[in-house]
């Protein structure tokens, strides 16, 4: 029973790395890595029942708590490079 | 279907490697590595290993992401040169890759209970630690005291990098802090994006507590103390990136993380030595109370806290290194 | 002293370990530096008693936690580890004793408490390494003493330190994660991490391919972080811009601990059990080696700066001591043995009078000290002993491991001959640098009239390196008894 | 399950191949520790696959998991002490590749070396 | 015993229409042509995939522990994922990316750029 949501949320992760691999734009990119973030802990609980093991939950707690600590670094880093370069940090090289 | 997963995982994690050296912006690098880490948590999680998925969550996933986005703020994103001299690395890299893949590819005991592996040393460690020690995670009672002294060596490897880092990028600044920062005198942080803020601000004692629990529940479940240290760290890292990372200094001073940092050490080998004074050897945690199964609680649960209390430490000092330099 | 007898092996450890933390808390330079150097003599203390317990008992071990091996971590000191075990402590206390003014000139003071945490750091690891008996567990302390080096490495006033303990940090890694995948395979095959345990296993399981795999893998990780030609590329500019005193440190024993966990795996753990690994080791260690004393020697004598032409040499005496290792037979390995102590001894004594002229001339290079002996005689006469050990003068202790490895060289056939024609022309390469050296400092025109002699603080170490050369090459014999009793350790034939 | 194994070493190996590359090849000091990341990543997944059971549970007792096969804790524990060991020297790293960029003004290690010539 | 086949069943009905959002944003993350539209896609089937799959699985469990951390991911989830949508695409504003898309379907204010 778990294992449609497993394959559909494998399914969108794939989709979301080929996003932050393609780009084209930073946003773009750590768009994919939240997505991910978020799908990590759905796997991660549906697996916890999955293997019967529901004290697992701890982890896909702490991976809901850290993934927004990135994001909010990403951001500050945004900050910072924007007061650095005045506005270009879109610019992207791949 | 638990094999397709685990092979599928498995595909994204060697696409997203090769992507993460292939980029040439090295802020996508640290993205793309970001989710490597998730990844490879996944994994991880799968191969029955929830501690090591919790502890790759928070130190792969969480800080290490935090700490190279400070090195990137504090030098460039841009990777300029390519590579000059290809053919020869590759060349390298070929070699030792088919060592490895003669080391290893005949190998058929992935997974088998009758290998070598699992049969020599594994079971008496399950075996002990329900009779010696009764706690329900065997990877805590392996690792603070059957493994004691390892684990009393990687305490004092991250203790090694706090005080290193301290040591290069601890007291001078290389870059005057009032020259970038932002204009009109506008605090650092990350004052004005309003709703991050407020979110962040609630998440932040959650986040706290939920720390302790893992640190507490490590007998119990997956967890311990370097996850818990992570934890805590991270947490007041979301703090300093809120509200600057000044306000994170006065909640907590230099001084009193250098005092975490010796402090935890301090506490894992005093547990340790008092185990000697006791009439046991080093890291004997038997002999601490009359009971040997207590003893041994008693012993870990304090040693956990030891190595807590040296990891919040480290990691916060070694975030406000960069933090201070002027611009994160 | 009975009472604390047991614990010893712990102590080895323990006592510099948990002084680091103390250390930095400490805010008092001079205060941190005695601490450190207390510390360092107590560690010294501790090796010295270890020693006396090894050549009366034999083997000690040690149960961590007292879980018996394989499944907690053993200790175990015997013949070699002993005797690593003074070269490294001793350096330590040495250089720690003639720091404090050194260091004083290379490094702010506000920094110091933690520079000497990571000192301690530094040899803790390093002990640790030597004392245990436990595969993993000698990744771990690796990675302290690693770690640890490259803070004191990139504590060097000149900015280029820190390129050059960059590619120390990305080399020594990679080295650290190869041994880390040679262990894999190993306890993939045995289920085992305990040295002891692992010899026993390894014969059961009968099949060699991935063993021999696993001890490639283990032998270059080592031998990048022994700096073993040529995998040596990070060492001249590491030893170069490091702090002095952190160079007499590590040029006496940092490199040697590598060496040691190298043959202690390669000797104990795989010839012994499987087959064909001897020869293997001998056909890439033997011709390595010979290279890396020709070579090194020959850069050597075109370098100019005074501490990079010591680091090059460096690569060249483990070159001699590898092919001592390469012969695989007991002489062999006692020359090997014997030259580990005996040139941590010359070397240390060379780089501790290279302080002592850095106090004087900043930059150490040769154009720069002309004539410089009339005005640091005290100096120059030591650099000259150390020189001369260095070389292997009769008299010295360089003599004796020279002695050893020709009449090692001897007993290996007609290799040995050609073998025993390249330890003299390297010799001779010795006299060259050393010789370039040594005029330029008492004939060469004065070129630097401020030069004082050095303070005592920092010459009377050196002076006992210096008499300590002379005094194992007039009475060899606690090294020359404890190398071959550690050589029949690794040979299997020994208790 | 003999496909599965196959293929964990098989990732294994690109993977170390992979950061190997990276720390080999680049000139770039932040990619190069990068790559050490990965290169250090590729060797805890030989680890943990190698101490994994098939059909094991994790090895942490319940209730009801009394009598079940678990999975090897050992290489858990090692890995658990090797990820800290990781991060510990990249946070080194990164400290010295700072250093490096405040008195060099760049992190391409040709260009460092262009200015030390000089 | 019919109510428990009940429960399996609603539950079942629930995870797969959260598989299923999810997969769609997904699908829509890679597909549309802009940033913004991206995002929009990515962040809300974030908000709504994770609601119906927990939901699913609170059924599975209970009344119990699990179920409790399962609230707290929600929760966790609820409040994270769109405060980062929201930070991200005011970041991409402040940077200078304009919802080139949207513009040329309806040419909104310029006084949306403001934050």
């Amino acid at each position: 029973m778990f294992y449609a949501v497993t394959i559909a949320l494998l399914a969108t992760m794939a989709l979301a790395l080929a996003r932050a691999i393609m780009g084209p734009t930073v946003y773009d990119r750590v768009l994919a890595v939240n997505m991910i973030g978020t799908k990590t802990v759905l796997l991660m609980s549906v697996i916890s029942f999955l293997f019967g093991r529901p004290d697992f939950l701890d982890l896909a707690l702490v991976y809901a708590l850290i993934n927004f600590i990135g994001v909010l670094a990403v951001l500050e880093f945004f900050r910072v490079r924007a007061y650095d370069r005045s506005g270009d940090s879109e610019a992207d090289g791949s | 279907m638990t094999v397709v997963f685990s092979m599928f995982l498995l595909t994204l994690l060697l696409i997203t490697a090769i992507a993460v050296v292939h980029a040439g912006n090295l802020f996508v690098a640290v993205m793309l590595s970001g989710i490597f880490s998730l990844l490879l948590a996944l994994n991880f999680f799968l191969l029955d290993a929830a501690d090591v998925a919790l502890t790759e969550a928070a130190v792969g996933a969480g800080i290490s992401t935090v700490l190279f986005l400070g090195a990137l703020s504090l030098t460039t994103d841009r990777e300029k040169s390519p590579s000059p001299h290809r053919l020869l690395s590759l060349a390298i890299v070929a070699v030792t890759t088919l060592a490895v893949i003669m080391g290893t590819l005949d190998k058929p005991s992935f997974g088998d209970p009758e290998a070598p592996v699992q049969v020599h040393v594994a079971p008496w460690y399950l075996e002990t630690t329900r009779e010696a020690i009764q706690i329900p995670n065997v990877v805590t009672a392996v690792l603070s005291s059957f493994r004691g002294y390892d684990t009393l060596g990687e305490v004092f490897v991250v203790f090694t990098a706090g005080i290193g880092v301290l040591f290069l990028i601890g007291r001078h600044s290389g870059t005057k802090p009032q020259d970038i920062g932002p204009p009109h005198g506008e605090p650092s942080g990350l004052r004005h994006y309003l709703i991050p803020r407020l979110i962040g601000r609630m998440l932040v004692p959650f986040i706290m507590l939920f720390g302790l629990y893992v640190q507490f529940h490590g007998e119990y479940g997956p967890g311990g103390g370097f996850q818990a240290g992570a934890i805590i760290a991270a947490s007041i890292i979301l703090y300093a990136l809120l509200e600057g990372e000044k306000r994170a200094l006065q909640v907590l001073p230099r001084s009193v993380l250098v005092g975490m940092i010796s402090g935890g050490a301090l506490l894992y080998s005093a547990v340790g030595v008092a185990g000697m004074l006791m009439g046991g050897n080093f890291l004997d945690y038997s002999v601490l109370l009359d009971d040997p199964v207590k003893g041994q609680q008693i012993g870990i649960i304090l040693i956990e806290a030891g190595v807590g209390i040296t990891v919040t430490g480290v990691l916060l000092s070694i975030f406000h290194a960069f933090a201070a330099r002027g611009r994160f | 002293m009975s009472a604390l007898q047991p614990h010893l092996p712990a102590l080895q450890v323990i006592v510099p370990m948990l002084t680091a933390p103390l250390v930095a808390l400490l805010r008092e330079r001079q205060f941190s530096w005695l601490v450190t150097t207390a510390a360092s003599l107590c560690a010294f203390a501790v090796a010295i008693a270890l020693t006396m317990v090894v050549l009366e008992q034999g083997t000690i071990s040690y149960e961590m936690g007292s879980w018996p091996p394989p499944f907690g971590i053993a200790l175990s000191i015997d013949a070699v580890s002993a005797l690593l075990l003074l070269v490294v402590t001793g350096a330590s206390s040495l250089a720690l004793i003639a720091g404090a003014t050194s260091l004083q000139a290379q490094c702010e003071s506000d920094r110091q408490p933690l520079f000497y945490a990571a000192w301690l750091l530094a040899l803790a690891g390093l002990c640790g390494i030597l004392v245990t008996a436990d595969a993993f567990n000698i990744f771990v302390f690796m990675e302290i003493s690693s770690l640890a080096s490259y803070v004191l490495v990139a504590g060097g006033p000149d900015r280029r330190a820190l390129p050059a303990v960059f590619k120390y940090l990305v080399m020594g890694t990679i080295g650290a994660t190869f041994y880390l995948i040679g262990v894999g395979v190993i306890y993939l095959m045995t289920g085992t991490l305990n040295l002891a345990d692992m010899e026993v296993r390894i014969q059961q399981v009968g099949e060699f391919q991935p063993f021999l795999i696993a001890a490639a893998f283990i032998t270059v990780g080592m031998a990048l972080k022994a700096a073993i030609f040529p995998l040596h590329v990070w060492l001249p500019n590491a030893y170069t811009f490091a702090p002095h005193v952190v160079t007499v440190f590590f040029a006496a024993c940092a490199t040697k601990v590598s060496l040691y966990v190298l043959l202690r795996l390669d000797f104990v753990v795989f010839q012994q059990n499987v087959g064909g690994h001897d020869v293997q080791f001998a056909y890439f260690m033997l011709p390595l080696s010979v290279l890396a004393i020709l070579i090194a020697s020959a850069v050597a004598i075109f370098e100019a700066n005074l501490k990079r032409l010591f680091a090059w040499s460096s690569v060249a005496q483990i070159g001699y001591i590898t092919l001592g290792a390469s012969l695989i037979s007991q002489a062999g390995l006692t020359a090997s043995l014997l030259h580990m102590f005996n040139h941590a001894l010359a070397k240390g004594a060379l780089f501790l009078a290279l302080a002592c002229l850095a106090m004087s001339v900043a930059k150490l290079r040769v154009d720069e000290i002309g004539g410089i002996a009339r005005r640091m005689p005290w100096t120059m006469a030591a650099f000259v002993v150390g020189g001369l050990s260095l070389i292997g003068v009769p008299g010295t202790a360089g003599f004796i491991s020279k002695w050893y490895l020709i009449q090692a060289a001897f007993g290996a056939g007609s290799v040995g001959i050609a073998l025993i024609i390249i330890i003299l022309i390297s010799s001779l390469m010795a006299v060259v640098y050393i010789w370039r050296v040594v005029e330029t400092a008492y004939f060469g025109e004065a070129a630097n009239d401020e030069a004082r002699e050095a303070p005592l603080a920092i010459l009377v170490p050196t002076w006992i390196a210096v008499a300590l050369n002379i005094f194992f090459g007039l009475h060899p014999n606690l090294p020359v008894e404890l190398s071959s009793r550690a050589a029949a350790v690794l040979l299997g034939t020994g208790p | 399950m003999e496909l599965l194994g196959l293929y964990h070493y098989w990732v294994f190996a690109i993977l170390l191949m992979t950061g190997f590359y990276a720390v080999v090849a680049k000139v770039n000091l932040i990619k190069k520790l990068i790559g050490l990341t990965l290169f250090q990543a590729a060797v805890f997944l030989l680890y943990i696959s190698v101490g994994m059971v098939e059909g094991g549970d994790a090895p942490i007792f319940t209730a009801d998991n009394a009598d079940s096969l678990f999975s090897n804790p050992l290489p858990q524990v090692l890995i658990l002490t090797a990820i800290v060991v990781g991060i510990s020297t990249t946070a080194l790293g990164l400290a010295i590749v700072v250093r490096i960029n405040e008195v060099y003004g760049t992190i391409e290690e040709d260009e460092i070396q262009e200015i030390d010539r000089r | 015993m019919n109510l428990a086949y009940l429960l399996d069943i609603l539950s079942w009905i629930l995870m797969t229409a959260g598989g299923f959002f999810v997969f769609v944003g997904g699908v829509g993350a890679l597909r549309m042509p802009d940033l913004y539209t991206r995002m929009h896609a990515a962040s809300v089937t974030d908000t709504v995939g994770p609601m119906l799959v927990v939901a699913g699985l609170l059924l599975q469990s209970g009344l119990s522990l699990p179920s409790v951390k399962l609230l707290g991911i929600l929760f966790f989830l609820l409040l994270t994922g769109p405060t980062a949508s929201n930070a991200l695409a005011s970041a991409a504003l402040l940077a200078g990316k304009n919802p080139e898309y949207a513009r040329r379907m309806d040419e909104p204010a310029d006084g949306e750029k403001a934050e």
